[in-house]
């Protein structure tokens, strides 16, 4: 056990499951540069430890929702990728039959609530859903992730108000990965630490490295945890970094290459997989075997997601209305 | 006899049956609880219900509407109240953006079982930020029902009819509306959506009028029958989905049409019934061009007499009708 | 000089607005009472001291911008009583010629930019008014009055970043007059200052009270010559109760007389009063000379008011664009 | 000859003039700086004009349109770039109940001049939250002003009338028209707000489209060139104020009238259109039923067969014209 409350089990699931997340997001990349997805993509490269730490601190029945950025919180919370990789490639088999694509990735049966193209879009939404479980005395909790860029939004705001106020089992959890498209978070705000917006609340924020999964995974943790015990919402802000642009076209002109190197060496698999490796968990030849596994389930994936069918555009009209 | 109701107590009566009936109904808003509503529509449901189903929020537009298209999402209920509809504004992304489109978004997977039960309308002084007919903005998006009652038993069955929908619903009050009193069914029978109202036949012209347009017809309709002209008056009661077939049935018997709102002209939803109607087989019965009656192109001056100036009244419809039987 | 930089001139003027502002919401109140006025009004009735120690800490050429309840920021502003009262009642010699009402009340010439009918609604425009004078690199500042219930806007959160991300010269002035509308403001938010607010923004925050017209000068003069040097914005708090109702019908079932009675017993007027008689910069005759006189402009006002004329309804759309 | 330029760079060249020639004139939005916009349209200008008048905003639509209101009001002249329109919904409180208000509510006396300019439409994959085409929205508001370009001409011309305007002005660009080229003058010629153009004269039927439905209208009228069918193709340009005349005057003369666009049919520009004909002596005129032709009932799909089915094709224009001369 590595950290508090983590098992052996789940201590080496983070690890595959940050491989896959990793694999997803390069084929992915792959797929676009091939002119194969007709859309677009935010890819989570290099903020895989994020989705991963925090997720396994959820169980069954709680909800999640997601951001544009949101691959890696399906698969860290047990989507299947298959169905993800159909959704990308626009097939009827996808978990939304063609009509979300990336930015709309859902699984509404088992609690993840979508994936969203509006920054900041899920707060609320996420608040409701605290509200939801609140009303029916539920046990279960509400995780919605967005960016550094989304507490600049009115919605931020005002959820976390209203989320403390009624003292809502959510816990929001800010990936801060340095930039909104090409805005620094040090242009976008005056504070060091967007972690302190929560005393405009009154509820507990905390600031955990973003690159370290145990570090999120233990934040994570006491946050889910006061939020099933009746004790309110948390505000987590994970520090990170976006390997890739940050949608399909994008210079980069915002960064330099030097930036990305330094973040890169801290990669969250590379450093976790040492830890584990040092702790006794696993052996070095067990690292290459996860990335080796998870391409392959991304291979299937795309085999699966390619050999599917398109949409009937006949059934354009379908669920508009319930 | 039936009782008669005022439409506020109509809607209060829906709100409160269907409260009764089902757990999972809860009332969101600003000042519902105590203060009982700004138009007094929630007073004493606090009381019956308590405060976690008669929630009183923060002013929080954005994020009280979320939280009830969560709360849908995930199995509630929710009928949020929005004070004075022009502040719908604030929440447009939620609604239009999430709401109409989750579940379309998601593959036709998620409900949302959710109403927003909010007054329109000018009338009453309140100036230009407070008199919004926004309607037709709602109108225009799938995924989102919109219902426009004009009396108090149109108010009770469709708010309840909303409430069951499995759908966001935007449910539009009149302020003016709210102390006309008629009779109103004790029992908690729905009036379907989609469904117009032909509230008066006549042979001789049709006026399709909406929300508080409706008396004001009824009135012109009466002042017309004097003169022995016979005017049938529609009232569509939603507007999306919105009944044309009744429309377009009595165009093709009276062949003149006075569509009266209360909204801006351009683009309320006068437009769409007029280009229903320019679009079918009805056209060919068009014995004169048709006339739209709506808000004057401006914001809803606060003077009493400019207010009255920039919506349609009881005489402007008159005159209306009479143009196009004069065509 | 009862305070740092306040003349004994302005020290009396202070007394004088405060009454005039009383006068004025009590007349007003009387004429709706009478069926006079068609239409909605919010009264500041006991809110006295923040609209007078604010506007007396700025110059000619600042802006300001106000809220539903604006009439008192009007008069400390130095708007004409007569041209107020004219455009409470409806008439063409009003301020916004019968088209605005009470709650729109502007003297655009004057940099009034408008009472504002949209809690919150005020706040980002201010922030544009700060941004322009900033890159017009003028020596202005402007002024944004709103309530305690306005600091859950999403607007709130946006333009006090904004503002501070630019070093804009704005004042943020937050009434806090314990209620919005019918919610106390511990129910709406789960912290006890406002003020803290602003270390979310990384600006200067400060509480005060707001019943104590020389406290609200002060701090109101320290965060003008703040935002005049190039410091940026300040989010000020000013501790204060309304005496009357929210709008033209409201019950007050939310609140006890007990709780009013004590408020009232903190009169700002009163007090202030008191204060500048022990001063010796006034005789007891003078404060009840200072009321009356108030009274009578606002009965000229009235007088003006009522013989005006009505708004011709063939100018209905004058005015809807430039 | 005129050189060519593309649509994105029509815009941006309005833009670079006008700020040359009015320092009042400045630009403010998300990642409009060193990104150059999403859509690149303002890529080069922080070079050129630096950070003060080329403003990267934080994510904060709100705030940042009411940052353009109060500049405007204050003697500025702000272009706000929303990211994509989609996203306006997050300011509409502040355009339509401030930016589009406050001259009237003051009785005449402020002036708000500036342009948002944002990029509307579908058909490049973003789905439902990133392809909303919502002008309709916008010119139902009175104090608002809305244009919508179909070529790199009426971009420039329209968008440096839209800046010198002295009224809020909503600018819809279209994704799918950036890249498209055409005859741009070198100086800063200005086109009148309010004015349609005739895209294409004709004499057997009408089309009105607009935005990026224009140059499918015209591929539909060469087409239907080949079958000896003659159609006038006419772009509104504007859409509020919306050049009646012009229309009327067409449909006067062939009798038959398609309306294309790709906001939802339901209350989109075509309803009014369709509307204004319809109540108009032209009603006479009409030799069939009006045909509009607007965006399905449904948000936008991501799948690219399913997105293309969801707005009017070429293909679709063709029949329709057909239809109405089959009449
Ligand atoms: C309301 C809204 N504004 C703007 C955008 C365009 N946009 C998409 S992602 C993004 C940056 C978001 O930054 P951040 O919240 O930090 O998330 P990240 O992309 O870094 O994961 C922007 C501006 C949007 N989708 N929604
Ligand atoms: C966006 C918006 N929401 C709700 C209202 C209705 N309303 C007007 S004033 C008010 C209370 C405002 O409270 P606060 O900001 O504390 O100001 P106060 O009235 O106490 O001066 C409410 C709910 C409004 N005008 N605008
Ligand atoms: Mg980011
Ligand atoms: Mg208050």
């Amino acid at each position: 056990m590595v950290v508090q409350g983590l098992s052996t089990d789940n201590a080496v699931k983070m690890l595959q499951t940050m491989h896959v997340i990793r694999a997803f997001e390069e084929r992915a990349d792959d797929l676009f540069a091939h002119g194969r997805v007709h859309g677009t993509m935010h890819l989570s490269a290099g903020q895989e430890a994020v989705a991963t730490g925090v997720c396994t601190a959820l169980r069954a029945g709680d909800y999640l929702l997601s951001t544009h950025r949101g691959h890696g919180h399906c698969i860290a919370r047990g989507a299947d990728v298959r169905r993800m990789m159909a959704e990308f490639l626009g097939k009827e088999t996808g978990y939304c039959r063609g009509r979300g694509g990336s930015m709309h990735i859902a699984d509404v049966d088992e609690g993840i609530l979508g994936a969203n193209g509006i920054v900041a879009g899920g707060l609320p939404l996420a608040t409701g859903v605290g509200l939801s479980i609140h009303m029916r005395r539920g046990t279960q909790v509400c995780v919605v992730f967005f960016g550094d860029g989304a507490a600049n939004e009115g919605a931020f705001h005002e959820s976390l108000n209203l989320a403390s106020v009624w003292t809502l089992p959510v816990i929001y959890v800010c990936e801060n990965n340095q930039y909104a498209m090409s805005m620094p978070v040090h242009t976008s705000m005056k504070i060091e630490r967007i972690a302190d917006r929560a005393a405009a609340y009154g509820l507990p924020g905390e600031q955990v490295n973003g690159m370290d999964v145990l570090a999120v995974y233990d934040a994570a943790t006491r946050a889910v945890e006061r939020a099933r015990q009746g004790g309110g919402p948390t505000l987590l802000e994970c520090l990170t970094y976006r390997y890739r642009g940050h949608s399909k076209s994008d210079a980069q002109r915002y960064r330099t290459r030097e930036e990305i190197e330094t973040w890169r060496a801290r990669d969250p698999i590379v450093q976790y997989e040492r830890r584990l490796v040092a702790d006794g968990l696993l052996s070095p030849e067990d690292g290459d075997q996860f990335a080796r596994r998870a391409r392959e389930a991304i291979d299937d994936a795309v085999r699966f997601a390619e050999s599917s069918p398109e949409p009937d555009p006949a059934t354009l009209l379908d669920g508009v209305y319930a | 006899m039936i009782r008669e109701l005022s439409y506020a107590e109509a809607v209060r009566e829906a709100l409160r049956q269907e409260m009764q009936a089902d757990e999972r109904v809860f009332i969101l808003g600003e000042d519902i609880g105590v203060y009982g509503g700004a138009f007094g529509v929630t007073d004493g449901l606090l009381a019956e219900f308590g405060p976690e189903r008669i929630r009183d929020t923060p002013i929080s537009e954005a994020a009280i509407t979320g939280c009830a298209i969560g709360a849908a999402v995930t199995g509630l209920r929710p009928v949020l109240e929005i004070q004075f509809s022009d502040f719908i504004t604030l929440a447009m992304e939620q609604l239009v953006l999430q709401a109409a489109k989750l579940r379309y978004m998601f593959g036709g997977k998620a409900r949302v079982p959710m109403v927003v039960r909010t007054p329109g309308g000018s009338g009453t002084g309140a100036a230009a930020q407070h008199s919004e007919s926004l309607e037709a903005w709602f109108a225009h998006v799938p995924g989102l029902k919109v219902v426009a009652p004009s009396t108090p038993a149109d108010a009770k069955g469709l708010l309840i009819s909303s409430i069951r929908d499995d759908n966001p619903v935007i449910f539009f009050e009149h302020k003016l509306l709210y102390r006309t009193r008629g009779p109103v069914p004790e029992e908690t029978a729905a009036i379907p959506l989609g469904l117009a109202d032909v509230k008066r036949e006549g042979a001789d012209a049709t006026i399709v009028a909406t929300s508080g347009m409706v008396t004001r017809a009824l009135g012109a309709a009466d002042r017309l029958a004097q003169d022995g002209v016979s005017v049938e008056v529609i009232d569509p009661r939603t507007l999306r989905p919105l009944d044309t077939d009744t429309i377009l049935a009595s165009v093709r018997k009276t062949g003149r049409v006075v569509i009266v709102y209360e909204a801006v002209k351009t683009l309320g939803i006068g437009a769409e019934i007029a280009a229903r109607i320019a679009e079918s087989e009805a056209l060919y019965s068009l014995q004169a061009p048709i006339v739209r009656l709506g808000g004057q192109e401006c914001p809803i001056p606060y003077n009493r007499a400019l207010e009255r100036a920039a919506v349609p009244q009881q005489e402007d419809i008159v005159a209306a009708v009479r143009q196009v039987l004069a065509a």
